[in-house]
Order: C-alpha cells, then structure tokens, then sequence
C-alpha cells in the first residue's frame, strides 16, 4: 500500500470524500449517548459530537454540525477511527492524532486515513480546526472517567 | 486631487508586507484600518515626549497633554458638527452602546415600552437592548428590511407608536453596506418622542457626517475603524440627554466629590462618563486621524470608495462561482459566497484560500448573528474596502476568486 | 545587577527633556508611568506591521495578532502566578473594579449585606461600592485604619460578620504607601465566606504578586502604571466565581450565539468580559512591559525603590517646612505638605512651584476623597517613585523644597 | 501713582495680602442673595460665591472656599473692585479682566490691583485659578438678567 501521507493527491480525495459525505453524520435521540457541543470561539466551526459507551468500549460515536472542510473532514475521518475502540485504543488514536498535529512521532498506522492532516500546521491558523473535535471526544472521554 | 498612490505613501502597513509570503493585500477595512505615519507619530510623542495623566493643574507637562486631550474634543465636535462638551470619550462602539443603555435605558424604559433594531446590527447594537429589555421588561422588536437590505422610512414608520422609547439602528450595516436615511428616520422617531439611536461606526469613517443635520439623538462610532488607534471610540449625545444620564463606570476623574456618608457629585458632562484614566495617547492618535482624514477630504473619500465599490461589484458579478448577497450596496462593503458545483464553500474555507494568495478578507457572520433571516445563509466572505484600496487590489481578489474551488481549498494545508 | 543609569537609557522621556525649560524629573509615577522603548516599539509594530483585528479564524495576519493577544494572557499568568484562562483583559483598574462590583456584586448582594472598604480608597474602589450599595440596599462600611494608615488584620477580623459579602481594599494605598497584610486578611475574610477583592493599580507594578499565595478572590489593575500602555488593565479572578459572573457590557467578541428569540449564549470564561474590540496594541505593550519588568527583577524593583523611598524620606525629614503625612510608607510613595510660617501652602501652589523647577509631583487628594479623616487635611503633594528615579532626582527635589515659600510660590506668576 | 504692573515686589505683595487676609470673606445666611459654587474640575480650588443686587447694583459680595493663593487673592480683589457697581459697570470690568488674561487690550485704571495678574500665562496652568471666580461672577450676573 502506498502510504496516504506523500500523495497530495490522494490526501486531497479522502479530505473531499470525508466532506462531501461525512461518515456518523446524524445524531439521535438516545439518553444514552453521552454528547458534547464543541465550537470556535471565533470562527464558524459549531458541531455536536455523541458516544455510546458500554463497557468501555466506544460502541457508536456520531456528530452533526456547520463547519469548513478542515473540521468537517477530521470529524468524520474520527468518527471511523474510534468507533468500536476500547477507551484506552481511544485514548492512543487521539494522542497520536495530536503528536502528528504538533509534528512529533506518531503511529502512521495508527491513524490510517487521519494523516490526511499532517501538515495542517502549514496554515497554523487551521489547526484548530482540524483539532476542534478531536477536543470535544478528550473532553468527553475523560468525563465520562470521572463519573 | 485625489491621488491613491500618494495616499499609500502614507501607511506603513502599505509598504511591501507580505502574508502568508505574498503581497499583502488588506480588505479587512470594515473590522479595523490601518494606520497613517502622522497617527502613530502622535501616539508616539505622547510616549517619547509628553508621558503624563491628564489633570490640568498641577505641572506643565500634564497641563500640556490635558490641552491636547481636550483639543480633540474640539476636533470630534468640528468633524460631526456638534458642541464640543457633547463628545464623551468611550472605549468604542460597543461601550458607547452599553453606556446609551444602561445610561439612557434603565431611567427611561419600563414595562411594556418597545425598543426598536433590525436584524442587520452589529452585536454591540443589539445585545445591549436585550439586556436593557430583559431588566425593565421592554421589548426589543425588530424593523423589517426591504429587500436590497435597507431599512426605509416607511418600515421605521409602520413599526412606531407610543409605547417606541429608542429606536438603534446603523447608519451603515457592516454586512450590507447600505446607507440608511438617518434624516427622514429621525423625523418619525420624534414624532413619537423617541430618541434615535444611530451606530455610525461603518458610517463615520466613510461619509460626511452631520449630526445637526440628521437630528439623531445619539452617534457612536470607533477610532480604529477611520485610521485610529483602538480603544477609543465617541459617544455623541444631545447635551440635556447626556445631563440625565447616569454613568455606566465609576470611579477617579469623573467625580466632584464624595464622601463617606455617600453624597457623591459628579463632575459635569462630558466628564462624568470618563471614569478611570482615559485612552490618552489614543485620543491624541484620533485627533490626527481625524486631520488626516479632512486633510484627504470626507467627500473625496466617499466618491473614491464608491468608484471602488462599483467597480468590484460589477467585476464579481462577471464570476460564475460568487453570489453577490449586496450589489446595491452604497459603501465599500461587500458581501459574498463562493460556489463550488452549485454549493456554498464554507467562507472560512474560502478566507483561507484567499490568506494563501496574501488578500486578507474575513468570513463569518461578522457579528451580525440575526442576519442571516435576510441572508438565508449565515456566513459570507466579505470584501471592506477603505480610500487606500485600489483596482488592482481588486484585480488580484477576483483574479483569485476565479481559481477558488473546493479542492484548491484544501490544497492549503497538503 | 541593578544600574538605573542603565535602565534610564531604556526610557525617552529620561534623555534630556524639559518641563518649564528646566530638566525633566517626573515623580508621578502613581498618576501614570513612563514607558520604555521595548513598549514603544511593542506598540508600534502592531502599526507598522500587523494591523487588523484579532480574530482566529480567518487570514494569517489576523491569525499572528490573536496569537500575540493571546501569549498576553499566559505573559500576564506567570506575572502574577494564576491561570491564563484567569486573566481578563478590561480597559483598566477603574474598568475591572466597575465589572466586579456589577458582574459579582448585582448576583450576590441583598439588603443588609455589607461591603468593607477603607477611607484610604481610590474614588474607583469608592464609588462603584456606593453604587451597588445603593442598588441593592446593602451597606458601605469603613475599616478603620491604624495610626500610621494601616489596615491591620485585627480592624478587618473587627468588621467582619455574616452579612459580610465583599471586602475591597488596595494592596497598596496611592496616597500612604503602604503595604496592606493581603494575604492574613485573605483568610480572616474567607472564614466569613466574602470574597476579598484587592485593587492592585499600586501594588503590581512596584512588588512581586502572587494571587495563589495571597489567596485574595480578584485582583486588579492597569498596564500604564508599570510601563506600559494607557488604557489595558487586568482584572484577575478565580475562575469559578467569574463564571458565573455577568459581563458588565455586551457585544461584538464576547458572544457564541445570539437569535431574534432573545437566547443569548455568551462565550466562556475570559471571552465573556472582552466586549468589542480590545485595545488589542496596548495589550501587545502590556506584554512588552511585562517582559522589561521581569528582565530587571521586582524583586530588584523593590529593592531599589524602597532605598530611594528611605532616602527621600529622611532627606524630607530634615526639612523644618515638609510635613510628611506617611513616614512609614513601604512603597516610594510620599505625601507631604509645604508650611510656610507654620501654614500649610496650597498644594497646588507647591506643585507649580515645583513645575517650575522642572519637577513634575501631583497634589490634591489624589482621588481618595475620603481620606481626610484620617490625615486631617484634604490635599497633599505627592511624590511617587519609580525604579527609574534617582538620588539626584530627589536632591533636586529636597533642593527647590527648601526655597518653598508662598512668596516664591506667588512669584511663578509675575 | 507708580504703575504696580511694572513693579514685582508691589505686585506680590498685593497679593500675599489678599491671600493671608481675603476681604469680603464670609458667607452670608440670607436668601436675598444670589449664590454660585464654582469650582475647578481637576485641581482643589473650590469657592462659593453671593453677591446681592438691588437696582442694577451690586451691593455686595462675598465669598467663601478652599483655594490656591492665585484663585483666592483674584477673588478677594475682584470682590473689592466689583462691590457697588453697577451691573455695566461690572461686565466692563470682567470684560477688562478677560482681555489683560488673554493679553489683548485693557484700561489699566479700570482693574486696579487686579493687574497683578496680568502676567499669570506665564503659568498657563494657572489662568483657570486666576479665573475660576470670575467666570462664576459672569454667569451670575447673566442669570440675573434671564430672571
Ligand atoms: C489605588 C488606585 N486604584 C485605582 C486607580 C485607577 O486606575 P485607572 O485610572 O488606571 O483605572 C488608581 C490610579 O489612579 C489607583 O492609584
Ligand atoms: C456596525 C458596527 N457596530 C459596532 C461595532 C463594534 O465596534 P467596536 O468593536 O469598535 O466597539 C462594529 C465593529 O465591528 C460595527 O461594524
């Protein structure tokens, strides 16, 4: 397999695939899911993000917004990744996601189609938002540590 | 003679800067403006020369800087046409919104009394109201806009009656650009001994303004979006109207006396609204906007602008891929969405793209959040132009715009 | 190593300037301080350079300003040993204190509370207490100072009660000098539940703050009183009771959402306070300031000014003609009068003499109109140093204090 | 008659006396008489003033305050100058005062010692305090003639 990170091209596709038809897209209405709403606080970037977890293990994640390509991609790009992880794999995905994003060592197979975002930093003002969701499922994985 | 590439000479900010390693290119005029050389030297030599607080009797160098403060009064006043003990110094629009409210509101509002805005204002004309209404029980209610995005006198007429204690509205949208009749306006407000609010902070920096002769009640605006530095704005009121208002800061400068049984007296106006130290060296860098301002010419100002508008206007229109939201604009002010395959590029997208070319333009609701029920879309990009832009600018941004596509978009950041 | 010839290089205002055509010597520094090139230029470089408004999203420029803004905030928490998220940037201490008394003061208060304040207080840690008194019936009550003008923790433990909500009290008064015990009252005011609110508008700027170590609820004060710019100012709070404090004003920057419904959902916790556009380049300076203030050491800051202060002290003692009203100050803050055949000469008289002379000090009651009571005269000539004030400076001053008659005073004018 | 403008010592005498020994000092408690509280808005100079007109003249006036030798010792002579006047009379004299401040041209004769302020620009600071009181004469004598 060729890797996903030195095809501009490639990496171009998944980013408009993942826009154009965003994956776990639509919430429901469950009491179950946990859900946290994440949003800029300065730009447009507003989306829901909802976990279903059950013994640990993440069994469905969903989220539903109005965001630019950036934010909407790696929500939908993370939505694949963790669903059906354990916590703890959770955990890992999202550290590595923000090792790549801070350019230290990651786990390239770790975050498969996520590189996509490894040189989001060319335009750091983006970088929130290829992190805004990425936040909002830290946030939500460690409350639900603490209750 | 108006003469833009003399004006440039003027702005450091105009002097070969880059962004994002390209020519910089700014059309961020309606969020703030650049500065002229005389600005900054003005607020530098109140740092180099003439450091001290304001307080008239003590020593020369502070008598000296209360004079220039104070001369600024005089200059404010000559510029909108009023008295000078008419201007306060605020921190801006938004404060002097705020001080209108709490100020003018609380005393004159009660239950049931109406309070009229539009779904175009800015968040300071807007928020200020609600809070206004939610603790006296007025209502704010709002005045629909026709179609172009204007607010007409019939719609002001059709929405007045007895119980209308304030009417706010923009002189000029920040989103639509479009120059309200404040005149004719102001006649229907009175009519219903109203007091008319008017946000002049899209309007002051780019038309002449005459408070005298739009007979509104109070004009705000800010420093920094006409050349100045920012934190200092004006609030302008009719003398018996600021005599009646309370304060909405207290504290040093803007007290007589006081005393520990707690009688307090405060000075007169304009003085009692200036509590704490006051923005110094930025009302002695407004002073100089102002001049350079009238030294350019307001009317010069508004026909190049207009030129501009114009010509951006009808070169965006030749795109396939932009919806124009206001080509009846009256000012500088364009909003727009890019299309890619019949659908919206999110403007951030877009804002994004165009950084990367070195055009700075800003995307978002632009603070006017109740907007979008005229818009039906809730963001746009929008183009601010400022007497200092020119048609090549304009070039460049629609030659960008030609190339801007969804995959371009994210190009930014492969 | 501690030079001020050194450090006085670092200041325009200090390279031969006059007042009245004599050199320049400001001793001011309570009223506002000088500003060094590293502010200047910290200033500057927003014009010159990096103009627009802050604003994340959207272009690279805008991006690099917020970013600047931002650091600010982290700057400012290592200063003063809280959170970033902490640290509200407010238009100065006049601004934080209004905000106080109003965003935690209108939610908390009923009638019959009680709120301590001293008559040593500045009219804006005075009247905004008043005010909320008035507002929601609760009481102003006075701690009463120690003979040498002291709050001392046994006259706060005196006041306290249940019905205590709010104590304010500077940390250093701008008339006396000197140091109040923050952190002993801290906890004597938390065991009573209060919140202990310290105006730091003389403390921060001249020694080392540690809000974790006083434990105090908010601390506030203003950039242009440590070099920096006019205008910015902090208001520090825990962050659980800003929380759930209301903004004092509304608008542009500090809101998530707003409808024509009248929801309103502001942003967190500092964003919420920062209606309108900051005064975005002062804050940049603050920065600078900070960063020079740390360079040089507060703790040599202190060092250095409490041995200028000794010295003026004892120089002024040895004048027949000087009352000094605090001997015991800790900070280089002095007030005096002038006798002359045993009757006081008129502050301003003395001050204008002094200008004369080139020196600039400020009489009158230095906005603490209260104060009376415990000096027993309404107006003092204040000298207030600065770290980069020097013994020549004060041998100046105790030089032309010595030929201060009303003779000579009267003798300016002829 | 030595001309005191030209003479320093003179004229700081003048004015040390009238500062250590204020003529027409001393409020009155009587109703007849119009008062005004003028002060200045950022020194402490703070003065009360009452003047008692009957047919056009002005039969007395005093005044009262806390104030630097300038704005006391230029009251204490205005009230000397203006006490038995005639209304005209008065705003001549006021006209005069403001002309010597402002350095235009003044009848020496018609001010009396009150020229011993004629050089006090030369503090500019201080022409408020050497005319605090004679703007609330002014405008006591124009409240007069609106009522
Ligand atoms: C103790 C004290 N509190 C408050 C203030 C007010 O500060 P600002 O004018 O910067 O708001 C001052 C400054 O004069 C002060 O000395
Ligand atoms: C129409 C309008 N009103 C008010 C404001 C607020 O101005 P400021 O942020 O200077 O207070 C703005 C600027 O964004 C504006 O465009």
């Amino acid at each position: 397999m060729n890797s996903i990170k030195d095809n501009p091209i490639l990496k171009r596709e998944i980013m408009m695939d993942h826009y154009e038809s965003p994956r776990n897209f639509q919430l429901i209405d469950d009491n179950s899911y946990r859900q946290i709403h994440v949003y800029s606080q300065s730009c447009q970037d507003d989306i829901k993000l909802q976990v279903l977890i059950n013994n640990d293990i993440i069994e469905d994640i969903r989220f539903e917004g109005n965001a630019c390509v950036i934010a909407t991609a790696s929500t939908s790009i993370m939505t694949e990744l963790i669903k059906g992880c354990s916590i703890k794999q959770a955990k890992e995905i999202i550290e590595n996601y923000f090792n790549m994003i801070n350019q230290k060592e990651y786990g390239e197979n770790i975050l498969k189609e996520a590189v996509v975002f490894e040189s989001v930093g060319r335009q750091v003002n983006r970088i929130s938002c290829a992190t805004l969701s990425w936040n909002g499922l830290k946030q939500l994985l460690n409350e639900n540590e603490e209750s | 003679m108006f003469n833009v590439d003399k004006i440039r000479q003027d702005f450091p900010m105009l002097q070969g800067k880059t962004n994002e390693g390209k020519p910089l290119i700014y059309l961020d005029n309606g969020a703030t403006t650049l500065k002229p050389n005389s600005v900054i030297e003005a607020v530098t030599n109140y740092y180099q020369n003439i450091t001290s607080n304001i307080n008239r009797g003590d020593y020369k160098l502070a008598y000296l800087v209360d004079q220039a403060y104070e001369k600024t009064r005089e200059v404010v006043a000559d510029f909108i046409n009023c008295q000078s003990k008419e201007v306060v110094f605020t921190y801006g629009t938004t404060h002097s919104l705020n001080q209108i409210a709490y100020g003018y509101g609380l005393n004159n509002l009660k239950e049931n009394d109406e309070i009229l805005i539009t779904v175009a204002e800015h968040a300071s004309n807007t928020l200020p109201w609600y809070q206004l209404a939610a603790i006296t029980k007025a209502k704010v209610k709002f005045i629909p806009l026709d179609k172009t995005g204007k607010i007409t006198v019939e719609n002001v007429r059709k929405m007045l009656n007895e119980n209308v204690k304030i009417v706010s509205i923009a002189q000029v949208s920040n989103v639509l650009g479009c120059i309200s009749d404040v005149k004719a306006i102001a006649r229907e407000v009175h009519k219903f001994n109203a007091v008319l609010v008017v946000d002049g902070a899209q309007s002051v920096p780019h038309i002449k303004t005459d408070v005298k002769d739009l007979d509104c009640d109070f004009l705000v605006f800010s420093a920094h979006k006409m050349c100045g530095p920012t934190a200092v704005g004006v609030m302008y009121g009719k003398y018996h109207l600021l005599e009646k208002m309370m304060p909405l800061m207290l504290g040093g400068g803007m007290n007589l006396h006081f005393d520990t049984d707690f009688n307090v007296k405060l000075k007169a106006v304009p003085y009692k609204f200036e509590a704490g130290t006051s923005n110094i060296e930025a009302v002695l860098g407004l002073k100089a906007a102002i001049k350079y301002l009238k030294e350019i010419g307001m009317d010069n100002i508004a026909n190049y602008e207009k030129q501009l508008k114009d010509y951006t206007i009808s070169e965006l229109k030749k795109l396939d891929n932009v919806i124009v939201y206001n080509p009846e604009a009256d000012i500088g002010i364009i909003s727009f969405n890019v299309l890619d395959k019949g659908k919206i590029i999110f403007g951030q997208d877009v804002a994004s793209y165009l950084s990367k070319h070195g055009l700075c333009l800003r995307s978002g609701n632009h603070c006017a959040k109740n907007l979008w029920q005229y818009l039906a879309v809730d963001s746009t990009v929008r183009c601010a132009l400022y007497f200092y832009n020119t048609k090549e600018e304009v070039d460049k941004l629609i030659e960008v715009l030609k190339t801007t596509t969804l995959e371009n978009c994210v190009d930014v950041i492969l």
